[in-house]
């Protein structure tokens, strides 16, 4: 059994951005997805920051200092991308004209809570930024993540503990192991790594996993 | 004859008063009028309310503020950054007020005063700790939360040119909060790149009109 | 006695409009206020349809269709106009932008109350347009008007009788007889034409007057 | 690949429903997407709820609608004009219901729905006919009544230039309502009068990002 790397979970996860989409990037392991958008779709990603047709980080030194993306590195601007104000960004955030807003997590619940913006750690003033926005507006929210902590505790919970972002938003969880669907059924089980079990899978998620009739291996390519 | 164009500087922030709440524009550093920050510094006024979307980078404009120790509270939605030691320093030392608010919230707060209406309802929050304390109202099925205008006394806003009229164009992601500060402040304040004779700005893309601007200052810098 | 002609009404509006003021003028006697600006004097005018720096009527034919005003006759831009959206137009009468709104009226009352978008002629549908907004939201909202009804009944009334565009807005009213002030003193003649004493004016008024100790004579020029 | 150009006219109304909601722009004739209107009463969907400033002017256009039958309804500001006798004979034979909102109100209902947001404090129309049946609210000192979002299901458009993005411009004072109503409807249609290469529309000056327009069509004209 072999877990996905950071990459492979954002390539997993841009394979379903369908031609056309309009999508946000949330900062971290969802900002990686750019990079694997398969030939011939042409996706126009949106930054919080007041961008449609956000390009690629521009080569060191030749970047703007005026255009940055949300994570405030360089970008760059794609022909057909537009510049408009934060109110006018968060419009289309909040209002549904996003198609996917991509995000990282904490911890996503089995009812599709997601807690991404404070571990309530004492030593540092909190920041929320932009994600209850980014969680609670677009059409389609899906979560790129780990699928457990660094100690090894499950990120797919029955609840959160941390406080919430926004409560039943999240719909598809890319993490390093598995594709899982949350729904009115629960949490599906759409893709698993090969040579895992649904009980090996289960015994890292403290959710209750059902495992999808048409289940199919994630095997992605090395990257 | 409408010449809101001033010498200098001090000119542009004289008369700001102790205890003003301040809108300060940009996303990061870049959009931040910290020219016109600095002259605050000089000019003296303290114990401010500062709304900004971060709370400063390094030593510079609104990060020197703090260390000036003028600023008593921050409202904003992300305070960190990898150089915001100015505000965690004075967090630490319980020296300064956050109040956290959504990014997308605060700028249709500050929109919210400048239209002239009371408060709108917003799904941003929900079920979330930065909603612990506000109304709560179902419409239509959609649980959202009441939210309140958030007005500025003065706003110190970063542009790239301007006319004597205060009519605006900006740079790229430059723009951000600008627009929506420069609408929401009863004294607007801008920094320019460069002032322009009246009637040289194409007014198709005018992005402020000058009605919204009180004070406009040349600083020069780059294009 | 002789009462003033319309374009000597609108004269005496424009001599109160300082040097620098943004100002909306209503459709029919207010629109005419536009020719008596007092040289020196930079006025911006702004139109609902989304222009500021609105200027005089193109000569026939030489009007550009897709520039009108807000009665939909043909207009033009002065060097430094802007053009923008419905939204935002609206934005700027009722967020308080605007200097003054001068408007026409059916009839105001004692407590500055304003009716002026409709006498419920059942032959034709209402229409309000942007008559509300314009009443609500500007920093001082004037009125110009017949003294009395082509069958001589009163305008400036106790209360009301034709329904309410907005209740107590109106701070001076400009009428072919007198320029009145409403305020917390009741209706105050401050001007008044030559050859009319307070109780002819009083007769023809149903609101209850009061002669301003500094008042003047109302002496427009010919025009 | 995005291309949102279509080919014809028919084709840009195509699987317009029975009982649609259909926001029109234009503020008179100005602006507005008479071709499409045109179009829509060849594709035949009847039992229309218009949104609209006006009513319709001679047999053009929303008039042409309502002279073939196909609006049950019209919400606007203002629908009497010299030439909107469409409008009113089927007025006065009662054969159409109008629902009058001031026409500040209309566009920010239309951008509250666009926004996300469930409905906002106005204090226009406060003590008027217009208000009546509608919360009333005090805050901090000032009554306000409650709006609700107001949605298209279809919009109708014009705008000057676009890219197959759906990126637009307009022209002067046609730009009115369309940016607003393009924000507000499920589907988005714009007539154009030329369409350029991606790329070729300044960022910095595109009004209308592509991501709210879904169809885009060419019908020439003047510049």
């Amino acid at each position: 059994m072999k877990p996905l790397s950071r990459r492979q979970i954002a390539w997993r996860a841009a394979q379903d951005l369908e031609d056309g989409s309009y999508v946000n990037l949330g900062i971290g392991l969802p900002t990686l997805v750019a990079d694997f958008i398969p030939d011939g779709r042409e996706i126009v990603f949106h930054s919080e920051n007041g961008i449609l047709g956000l390009g690629k980080a521009p080569p060191p030194g030749e970047g703007d200092p005026d255009l940055i993306n949300a994570g405030k590195g360089a970008a760059s601007l794609v022909p057909g991308g537009a510049f408009f104000h934060h109110t006018d960004a968060f419009l289309m955030i909040r209002g549904g004209h996003l198609d996917y807003s991509l995000l990282g997590a904490f911890e996503v619940s089995e009812t599709g809570d997601l807690a991404n913006w404070t571990t309530e750690d004492p030593d540092y003033p909190p920041g929320v930024g932009g994600a209850m926005d980014l969680a609670a507006g677009a059409k389609e929210v899906r979560v790129l993540c780990e699928h457990t902590t660094k100690d090894g505790q499950p990120r797919i919970r029955q609840r959160c503990h941390y406080p919430l972002t926004a409560a039943g938003v999240v719909r598809r969880v890319y993490t390093n192991l598995a594709v899982l669907d949350i729904g009115p059924a629960g949490v599906v089980v759409r893709e698993m790594v090969e040579g895992l079990g649904l009980a090996a899978l289960q015994a890292k998620t403290e959710a209750r996993l059902q495992l999808a009739d048409d289940w199919r291996p994630l095997a992605p390519p090395p990257l | 004859m409408i010449d809101k164009t001033v010498a200098s500087l001090a000119e542009a922030v004289a008369g700001i008063k102790d205890g003003a709440t301040i809108l300060v524009a940009g996303f990061g550093a870049v959009g931040a009028p910290d020219e016109l920050a600095d002259a605050l510094i000089e000019q003296g006024a303290r114990d401010l309310v500062i709304v900004s979307n971060n709370a400063g980078n390094r030593s510079n404009g609104l990060a020197g503020l703090i260390i000036a120790g003028r600023v008593r509270k921050v409202i904003c939605s992300y305070p960190r950054s990898t150089d915001s030691t100015a505000f965690d320093d004075a967090f630490k030392a319980g020296k300064i007020e956050l109040e956290l608010v959504p990014q997308g919230t605060i700028s249709e707060r500050m929109r919210c005063a400048a239209a002239g209406l009371g408060g709108f309802y917003s799904p941003v929050g929900v079920g979330t700790k930065l909603a612990e304390g506000k109304e709560l109202r179902e419409i239509d099925g959609r649980a959202y939360v009441f939210e309140k205008p958030l007005k500025g006394d003065v706003a110190l806003l970063k542009a790239d040119r301007a006319d004597r009229w205060g009519n605006l164009t900006y740079r790229k992601s430059a723009r951000n909060f600008n627009p929506t500060m420069a609408m929401a402040a009863d004294l607007s304040i801008v920094q320019v790149r460069e002032i322009v004779q009246l009637g040289a700005l194409d007014p198709e893309a005018i992005v402020t009109p000058g009605i919204f601007i009180d004070r406009v200052v040349a600083v020069g810098g780059r294009r």
